[in-house]
């Protein structure tokens, strides 16, 4: 089931035209993989779905309703999950804190849920440390725990991996995994590392310049080249 | 800091002469590997039609002016009044100090609540010198100024030592004002003093120095400062020849800090001062060293300050150490600000927009002026985020897109 | 007060104030060394460009670094992993002067007492490193990056007269190539993208020319085909300068490394090939994963 | 005052019953009323004596509406005025006042005097309160001339502690008699009462003293009874430096949120407490006109309106202005100045340029006696305890609620916490508002010590400033301690080198403080802090 | 040209505004009055006000503008001393002239300025005398406290040498400022009660503006009342004590040359005038409570005086009504016929102390015979005595 489907989307930034008429469809219980190269609009594309800069033409549909103009919290509680480039965690917040921003739109005494610290133990050693003292791959897995914990429906994660050392990115692919085949999430994965991209990739999309260039199931993505693709 | 992204030398001189980005120069001759690439040149100090404003602004100031309050008789319609001189120069002086305001926070991101601290102390050295010449003419006809003989001072104290030498004093204007720039800055940037820290510790500093003044024991004539100022370099202080002289000599003070101001920022140490304001510990792992920076241009404003204090002294006729009160120290951080900050024209601008304004609010509404100038505060920011000189700018920009 | 005088003025303080610092009651390192030290230049005859020894560093009572010994020869590219928080990047920021240890040494060279210098100092010794979050100066274009980072003379008045000359200029136009963005000359580094930004601070490395480059996962956020062209990059540069490479990308180690160093809780855990340390069990359990 | 009346109306019902009435006379009343102070104090005297031999009501009133200002008088006769009615000073019936009739004025010698006869005529009041504050008063302005007085009422009088006072009284008396054996008895005897007042008698003695055995057992006495003071003047120094602390926590408590928590640099922060102030005197005015009888309560009902009032306007500023700008910390200082100037003369133009009067309920007023000369004023006190509550408040609010949590994370990154859920606009106006209601409550406490005028938040601002950053930015408790530790330091120096160095120096401890701690005293530490 | 130009120069917004604004007021409604009543040589006045916005050097750019711009007859106007320093080489460079209404430190005779307020000797040297009699309480000993700017520092030199002169000891004089806007007074006040115990004390107080109010509250709370150590003061007046409960206060003193309270029929008449003008122009404040106090006075005085000099040179000329200023006399609300003396430029004043009422307003309690006879030049300052009582010939 489709829950997020996007249609025509413009959007600019100054003169300079970085998203061209882009539309696509993310399922419930799948891993669509968005790829392409530095500076091609990816995160740009991200931040127009959590609408953190508006677009200027096309239609977003999430769970059935259509959530353009709508403010980012708004859509926040709808259900979508974000987990941005850069890490972005509340510097001077402690990582309990951080964790609790994560649950704002829920009710005061949602507790966190354990699971979070099963899957990044070292949140729960530094509970009380301030997120901006953690070290950067600390910091990116506080990142992921945050938009996870309210349960969206949603999940949006851009470059997830970057910074973070083999063993937790293979935690990390196997809880995206897991998520996903619980059936009740949706998951946009915005990724660099081909090799991870591929191997969790139920869907793929490629971009270039602010257009998709090819899409596809992800078991063909071996068959399209598209490491190569990307590559170019 | 600042959210001005207008920090590109290219477009800061197209907008502030009014004119193009003017076209790269031609590529470089071909270099091995590395092919064609457009490098940006040297900007010019000013642009052709910048340098032409620069000219149209000198010759008022030398020539226009001078003409038209000397020459064209009170009557004339052109008449410049002595009046308007007066606001002018005040007004030029003021630009001076928003100039230097803008050098050290608009350019480095140190937002200074103390340059009203500088241009006070310029003014006290000039407003020394200008007391002594008073000689015996004062009410009690004594060597010594009047506020000593009534508070039974028999000589002189120490710090008058150099207030009968023009030349002395003059030198003070600047040393002063900079050698407490230069103490005060080498310690508070050696220990990384930042942001809202140093701008509360700029503001105890000018505070502190108020207080002192107002005490009469401090020699500075306490509340009542120095007025009724009779000669200066023994010509007669108060005829329309030596008034116009002042009032040409700050306007030519400006212009050459101004062009100063140009030359510093358009070269790569106004670069530096701009990457420390944007990123500090990058710039130090570049190998520059941000203290000298800081300290340099610190030193820098808080002289160009005590000058135009010095040149303000002369033409309103009274220093004071409310001079010194935190709200003056903010007021030129707001030229700064309503002119458009890192534009070097802006902060002028500001300081002819906000005190022309109050100059003219005060009379023309007396009761309701500070509504306006709240008001103008208040839609500035909100409007006009780069300042007025921003919105210039933008007009500009969109007036070549329309063309185009 | 002209601006030089007060440079100059500056520069004694603070000399004044270095000088003080070295005054230790034993005399010092340079006291162990029967030749003469010249300041400022680094001394490679013992075959290391950079020794730190029994370093410790805690915040807050978390030993953030412990007992950190390591050592890098001219010429050398080290790549160093480790698992998040191992102590990395607090690593760099004592080699950079950014931290002080709380115990330790650290020598640049077999003279040069990093743990003396100011952060402009080391950088100005021949230290240039780029940040994990890449950092560049928002507000100027990217020649203006470049530029300021190009290897000159650092002071205030040179930098007041400074002109690009014409051998300048052709590296600056090279390192654009290098980095990409030769098209981007007059945009504002804000408003580059993350890799973008990335290649930049590469870039400003480069013009730097330092003796010695640490590299904070250079490649993060960047494609495959950018990731190999970066480990082309650094492998050209290995040989004239000394490079030490954080990442957590195993395949570009893999085609850049050497000798690779595992850190872990502040020390390092192991050191050899890559092959070596991936078949340590130790390794793998903490770092790898299986 | 007060004790006085009750006293007085005691006394009345007493001597009314006990006394025979008639002993004033029309000229001793008019000499009592007019001519200079001397010989009114002669006239005054002389009832006085005559009153306490045969008691006289009529006496005893009639000081009593001198004191009370009540009397007029014309050539020929005194009047006592009533509302509109006059009355026979010498019969107690109804008159009709003349025209021309002149008004008493007393001056303090007069005040002094018609107290000290009202006293006299108090000592044998049934009631020892009355008798006891009669005593004190005696003891306060020792004469030689009362001493038969004194010695009258110590043969009749029981109670010790009246007693106490009534042997002070006299001793008092007897330090200006003739005879020096008196005089050095009676400074043994006020040697052992450490007061104040007992050191001012014996300093004035000490002036005209020639006796030198005398002389000496006076220093003696003065100097025991410094020794006696000295703790009491410590203490007291301290708790001005408490005092002074509090006030400036209370007016930095606003800004540690909307400067501290918010990065909005905010110069329109003195003036939020204004309208705090001035919302307290409108609260006066409506209750002195509605319920006067209430009008004590006004303080209470003060408190949430000022708090209101000023998040009221938190909060327009917020919507209309501030929330503009977030992301953009100095541009706000440029706004929030022209706010701060259009509210100033807006209050100005309709409250008056001049500053208006606030009175403090009378349980503000007044002090507690700790020590002899250790009198905790009961305001200062009470904006102590008020301070530490709204501290309490604050403190509680940002580190333990949610909406303190979502005001800490968006104003950390506010696009991220909108993406996690929260509504940040909302959030903002809230925290805005809060921090202005903050500085509304302490506008209304300043409205208890200092003027309520359009100038009253000018004064604060430099200082509010000064705490938030001293004590670091974003730090409550930084915020603390550097409110108490400015308020103590500064009232120290002031102990030492007057109000005006004393101000100096700190500001230059504050310089020389930044530069060994350039994050206030609770730096952020870490990486988050260079972030 | 059927009008007349007077400037009205005084600061509407600023420090200052508080007690200037009713000056300005007070002008206006003179100035109203005298045209209702036919205006000067049959011409009506017509008042430019300006506002110095509290700031001195825009004040002497203003005087500037009255004369220069507006070319002004006459100016009346500025409060502080440093106003009136800063405009007047601008009044003596133009040979224009200033009416000053505010009790000041003297020290100053200028042939442009006409000085309505009181000199030091006005004003300062009876109050102590008074404290100093019986009748004030035989004060021994002396606190002589004041804002740290000249007016303070002048008259308490002026105070001390006088109290020497009466034999009073050094030690037995305690002088203390504190920084403009000082708003705790705790701890002077805990040191003017210790002082206390060593003697009869009185409190001579200059204390500038603002600082009135948290220095009597602090007086209030610590118990010291107008009985054990009065305060007298010289610049707390019916405006200052609008802002504060006077309850606290009842006893303590003020000198001036004329309080609210005077009762005579002029007093009462201008009054009534006030609020009528108070209440008709809706004034902020003043229409629910009209207070007049000394300033307004002398205001109001000046306007009159000016007036008929004008009338009487029948010339607005400086110079020549200048010269018509000698010698004018106005019967002025203290109830005292005043008289602008021949040379100095100084009003003779009476002097009245007064009692601070319960309700705000003053009991005199003490009174000159006469209008006193200024001395700007005090003789209790050195030197002094050689200098001429009246302005420089330039
Ligand atoms: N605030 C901005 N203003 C102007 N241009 C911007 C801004 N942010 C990004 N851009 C430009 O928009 C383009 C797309 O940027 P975006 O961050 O979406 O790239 P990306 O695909 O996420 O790249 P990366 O893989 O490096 O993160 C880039 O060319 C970038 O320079
Ligand atoms: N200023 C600080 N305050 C408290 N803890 C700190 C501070 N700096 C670093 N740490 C802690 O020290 C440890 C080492 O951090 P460091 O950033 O060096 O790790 P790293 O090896 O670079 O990790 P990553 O690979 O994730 O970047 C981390 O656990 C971090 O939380
Ligand atoms: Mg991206
Ligand atoms: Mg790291």
């Amino acid at each position: 089931m489709s829950i997020l489907s996007v249609k025509g989307v413009n959007q600019y930034y100054g003169g300079s035209h970085i998203l061209r008429d882009l539309g696509f469809e993310a399922q419930l219980g799948k891993v669509t993989v968005l790829l392409g190269r530095n500076g091609v609009g990816k995160t740009t594309l991200l931040k127009s779905l959590m609408g953190l800069v508006p677009i200027k033409t096309g239609s977003m549909e999430f769970d059935g309703k259509p959530i353009q103009g709508r403010t980012p919290y708004d859509r926040a509680r709808a259900g979508m999950g974000y987990v941005p480039q850069g890490r972005e965690i509340f510097a001077r917040l402690t990582v309990e804190e951080n964790l609790r921003m994560g649950l704002a739109y829920k009710s005061g005494s949602t507790p966190i849920p354990a699971e979070l610290f099963e899957l990044f133990p070292v949140l729960k050693q530094m509970i009380h440390r301030r997120g901006g003292d953690l070290s950067g791959g600390q910091q990116q897995q506080l990142a992921i725990a945050r938009a996870l914990a309210p349960k969206p429906k949603l999940l949006i994660l851009d470059e997830p991996t970057e910074g973070i050392q083999p063993s937790i990115i293979k935690d990390i692919g196997r809880v995206i995994r897991m998520l996903a085949d619980r059936g009740d999430m949706a998951i946009l994965l915005v990724e660099q590392y081909y090799d991870f991209a591929e191997e969790l990739a139920d869907e793929y999309l490629v971009m270039e310049r602010g257009v998709f260039i090819a899409r596809g199931p992800g078991s063909e993505m071996q068959e399209k080249g598209i490491r190569q693709l990307v590559a170019i | 800091m600042s959210s001005t992204p207008m920090s590109s030398i290219e477009s800061a001189l197209a907008a502030e002469a009014g004119t193009q980005v003017p076209a790269p120069p031609p590529p470089p001759p071909p270099l091995g590997q590395a092919g064609r690439v457009a490098l940006p040149g040297r900007a010019p100090l000013l642009t052709r039609p910048g340098w032409a404003a620069f000219f149209v602004a000198l010759l008022a100031v030398c020539a226009l002016a001078p003409v038209l309050n000397l020459v064209v008789p009170d009557g004339s319609a052109l008449h410049l009044s002595d009046y308007t001189v007066a606001v002018l120069g005040r007004i030029m002086c003021y630009a001076i100090a928003a100039l230097a305001m803008d050098l050290i926070w608009g350019y480095t991101g140190i937002l200074s609540l103390g340059h009203g601290l500088f241009f006070a102390l310029g003014g006290y050295m000039m407003g020394m010198y200008l007391m002594r010449q008073i000689g015996l003419e004062g009410n009690y006809k004594s060597e010594l100024p009047d506020f000593m003989v009534f508070l039974d001072w028999k000589e002189l104290p120490w710090h008058w030592t150099f207030s009968g030498s023009f030349v002395l004093q003059m030198i003070l204007v600047v040393a002063l004002p900079g050698l407490l720039a230069f103490v005060f800055g080498y310690f508070a940037f050696r220990s990384r003093i930042k942001g809202v820290y140093f701008s509360i510790i700029t503001q105890a500093l000018t505070f502190a120095a108020m207080l002192l003044f107002f005490r009469n024991e401090t020699g500075f004539g306490g509340n009542n400062g120095f007025t009724d100022f009779k000669r200066i370099v023994d010509i007669p202080i108060a005829t329309p020849q030596m008034r116009m002289t002042l009032f040409v000599t700050t306007g030519l003070v400006l212009l050459g800090f101004f062009l100063f101001a140009r030359w510093l920022v358009g070269s790569k140490f106004g670069r530096v001062l701009q990457a420390i304001r944007d990123a500090e510990s990058r710039v130090m792992f570049s190998g520059y060293n941000p203290l000298r920076y800081k300290l340099t241009i610190w030193t820098l404003s808080a002289m160009m300050c005590g000058v135009a204090g010095a040149l303000y002294v002369p033409q309103v006729g009274i220093i004071n150490p409310t001079e010194m009160s935190p709200a003056n120290s903010i007021e030129i951080a707001i030229w700064a600000a309503v002119g458009g900050r890192a534009t070097l024209i802006g902060p002028i601008v500001g300081a002819f927009l906000v005190s022309g304004a109050k100059s003219w609010f005060t009379t023309v509404f007396p009761e309701y002026w500070l509504y306006f100038l709240g008001a103008m505060f208040i839609l500035v920011t909100l409007y006009l985020p780069h300042g007025v000189v921003g919105l210039v700018r933008k007009l500009l920009a969109r007036g070549k897109e329309e063309r185009a | 007060m002209t601006p030089d005088l007060m440079e100059e003025g500056a520069q004694r303080l603070e000399r004044t104030a270095v000088a003080k610092l070295g005054q230790t009651e034993s005399g010092g390192r340079e006291a162990g060394f029967s030749r003469i030290a010249t300041p400022g230049e680094v001394d490679i005859t013992h075959g290391r460009i950079l020794y730190l020894e029994d370093v410790h560093r805690s915040f807050d009572g978390f030993k953030a670094i412990n007992g950190l010994s390591l050592d890098i020869a001219p010429g050398e590219l080290r790549c160093i992993i480790g698992p998040n928080g191992a102590g990395k990047t607090t690593m760099m920021d004592i080699i950079t002067g950014k931290t002080r240890p709380d115990k330790g040494t650290v020598f640049f060279g077999s003279t040069i007492d990093l743990l003396r210098h100011t952060e402009p100092e080391i950088a100005q010794l021949g230290i240039g490193r780029k940040f994990q979050k890449p950092t560049v100066f928002e507000h100027l274009t990217v020649f203006e990056n470049l530029e300021l980072a190009l290897a000159t003379d650092k002071g205030v008045k040179s930098s007041m007269l400074f002109r690009l000359d014409s051998r300048q200029s052709d590296r600056l136009a090279e390192i654009l190539h290098t980095i990409h963005l030769a098209d981007s000359v007059n945009r504002l580094s804000g408003n580059l993208s993350h890799g973008q930004k990335q290649w930049l601070e590469i870039g400003m490395l480069l013009m730097q020319d330092p003796k010695l480059l640490l590299l904070d996962e250079p490649v993060a956020g960047m494609t495959d085909e950018e990731t190999a062209r970066t480990a082309e990059l650094f492998l050209t540069l290995k040989g004239k300068h000394s490079l030490m490479v954080v990442e957590h990308d195993m395949s570009f180690i893999r085609t850049i490394s050497e000798i690779v160093t595992v850190l872990c809780d502040g020390a390092v855990l192991a050191q050899g090939t890559l092959d070596q340390v991936q078949a340590d069990e130790r390794v793998i359990e903490v770092y790898l994963g299986r | 005052m007060r004790s006085w009346t009750k006293a007085w109306a005691a006394a009345l019902a007493w001597l009314a019953i006990a006394l025979p009435a008639h002993a004033l006379t029309n000229e001793a009343a008019l000499a009592m009323a007019s001519g200079t102070s001397s010989e009114r104090i002669e006239a005054i005297t002389a009832a006085v004596i005559e009153a306490v031999d045969k008691g006289d009501a009529r006496t005893v009133a009639f000081l009593q509406a001198l004191s009370d200002d009540t009397v007029r008088f014309t050539a020929d006769k005194a009047f006592i005025v009533q509302g509109d009615k006059g009355l026979d000073p010498v019969t107690g019936a109804e008159v009709a006042v003349p025209a021309d009739a002149e008004d008493v004025v007393n001056n303090n010698l007069m005040r002094n005097e018609l107290d000290v006869a009202l006293a006299a005529l108090q000592l044998r009041s049934e009631d020892a309160s009355v008798r006891a504050d009669a005593a004190r008063a005696l003891a306060a302005a020792p004469s030689e001339a009362r001493l038969p007085l004194l010695d009258k009422a110590l043969a009749i009088e029981k109670d010790a502690a009246i007693r106490e006072q009534l042997e002070l009284a006299r001793a008092g008396g007897l330090l200006s008699s003739e005879d020096p054996a008196k005089r050095l008895a009676a400074a043994t005897t006020l040697a052992e009462n450490k007061r104040p007042a007992t050191k001012l008698l014996l300093n004035e003695r000490l002036a005209e003293e020639q006796d030198p055995a005398v002389k000496k057992a006076i220093v003696a006495a003065i100097a025991g009874i410094d020794a006696g003071l000295i703790w009491g003047e410590r203490l007291g120094q301290a708790f001005t430096g408490v005092s002074l602390g509090s006030i400036l926590l209370l007016v930095a408590l606003g800004l540690a949120i909307t400067y501290g928590l918010m990065g909005v640099i905010n110069m329109a922060h003195g003036e939020l407490m204004m309208i705090g102030a001035y919302a307290t005197y409108v609260v006066q005015g409506l209750f002195q006109k509605y319920l006067p009888g209430a009008f004590d309560a006004y303080l209470i009902a003060a408190i949430p309106a000022a708090f209101l009032a000023s998040a009221l306007v938190g909060a327009i500023l917020e919507r209309g202005v501030i929330r503009f700008l977030y992301g953009r910390p100095l541009e706000t200082l440029l706004a929030t100045w022209g706010i701060s100037l259009v509210l100033m003369q807006l209050v100005r133009t309709t409250f008056g340029a001049q500053n208006v009067a606030v009175e403090s309920p009378s349980w503000m007023s007044g002090s507690v006696q700790l020590l002899p000369n250790l009198a905790l004023p009961w305001n200062r006190v009470l904006i102590i305890v008020f301070a530490l509550l709204v501290l309490g408040a604050v403190a509680w609010m940002i580190g333990r609620t949610r909406l303190g949590l979502f005001v800490r994370g968006v104003t950390q990154n506010r696009p991220i916490a909108s993406c996690m859920g929260v509504n940040t606009a909302r959030i903002d106006t809230y925290a805005f508002a809060l921090g202005s209601g903050i500085a509304g409550l302490a506008g209304c406490a300043l409205s208890q010590v200092g003027n309520v005028g359009p100038d009253l938040g000018q004064s604060y601002i430099v200082d509010s400033f000064m705490v938030v950053v001293v004590g670091g930015v974003g730090q409550l408790a930084g915020t603390v301690y550097a409110a108490l530790g400015l308020g103590i330091l500064n009232k120290l120096f002031e102990g030492w080198a007057g109000a005006v160095l004393a101000k100096i120096a700190v500001l230059v401890l504050i310089i020389v403080f930044i530069q060994k701690r350039p994050q206030g005293i609770f730096a952020m530490k870490g990486r988050s802090a260079e972030a | 040209q059927d009008t007349i130009k007077v400037g009205v120069l005084h600061a509407l917004s600023g420090t200052m505004a508080i007690s200037e604004t009713a000056l300005k007021d007070m002008a206006l409604m003179t100035i109203e009055d005298i045209n209702a009543k036919g205006g000067v040589m049959g011409k009506k006045l017509e008042p430019v006000v300006i506002d110095t916005a509290s700031n001195w050097p825009l004040a002497a750019e203003k005087a500037k503008q009255l004369i220069g711009q507006d070319k002004v007859a006459v100016t009346f106007g500025c409060w502080t001393s440093v106003c009136r320093k800063s405009v007047l080489p601008v009044y003596e460079e133009n040979n224009a002239l200033l009416y000053y209404p505010v009790q000041y430190e003297g020290e100053e005779l200028s042939k442009n300025v006409f000085y309505t307020g009181a000199a030091p000797n006005q004003q300062a040297i009876p109050a102590v005398e008074y404290l100093m009699g019986k009748e004030g309480g035989s004060a021994k000993r002396w606190v002589l406290l004041g804002t740290d700017y000249v007016y303070p520092r002048t008259a308490n030199k002026i105070v001390r040498a006088f109290l020497k002169s009466k034999g009073v000891a050094d030690a037995d004089i305690m002088e203390t400022y504190t920084p403009f806007g000082h708003s705790d007074y705790q701890t002077i006040v805990a040191d003017i009660k210790k002082f206390s115990q060593g003697g009869k004390t009185a409190v001579v107080s200059t204390i500038n503006g603002d600082s009135n109010i948290p220095f009597y509250k602090e007086l209030g709370n610590a118990g010291l009342s107008a009985k054990n150590v009065p305060v007298v003061a010289f610049s707390v007046g019916e405006e200052e004590l609008r802002g504060l409960d006077p309850k606290p206060l009842a006893g303590h003193l003020a000198s001036w040359n004329y309080f609210m309270s005077v009762k005579n029929p002029t007093n009462t008449a201008w009054i009534k005038q006030w609020g009528d003008y108070a209440k008709a122009k809706k004034l902020p404040g003043q229409s629910t409570k009209p207070l007049t106090n000394d300033p307004m006075e002398a205001t109001y005085v000046g306007i009159h005086m000016w007036k008929q000099a004008v009338e009487k040179a029948k010339s607005t000329d400086a110079d020549k009504v200048i010269a018509a200023m000698a010698g004018q006399t106005f019967n002025a609300p203290s109830g005292f016929t005043l008289t602008m003396d021949a040379k100095n430029h100084h009003l003779h004043k009476p002097v009245l102390i007064g009692e601070i009422r319960p309700d705000g307003q003053f009991n005199v309690v003490w009174r000159t015979k006469a209008p006193v006879k200024a001395q700007p030049w005090s003789p209790f300052i050195e030197g002094n005595d050689k200098k001429k009582d009246e302005p420089e010939k330039k």
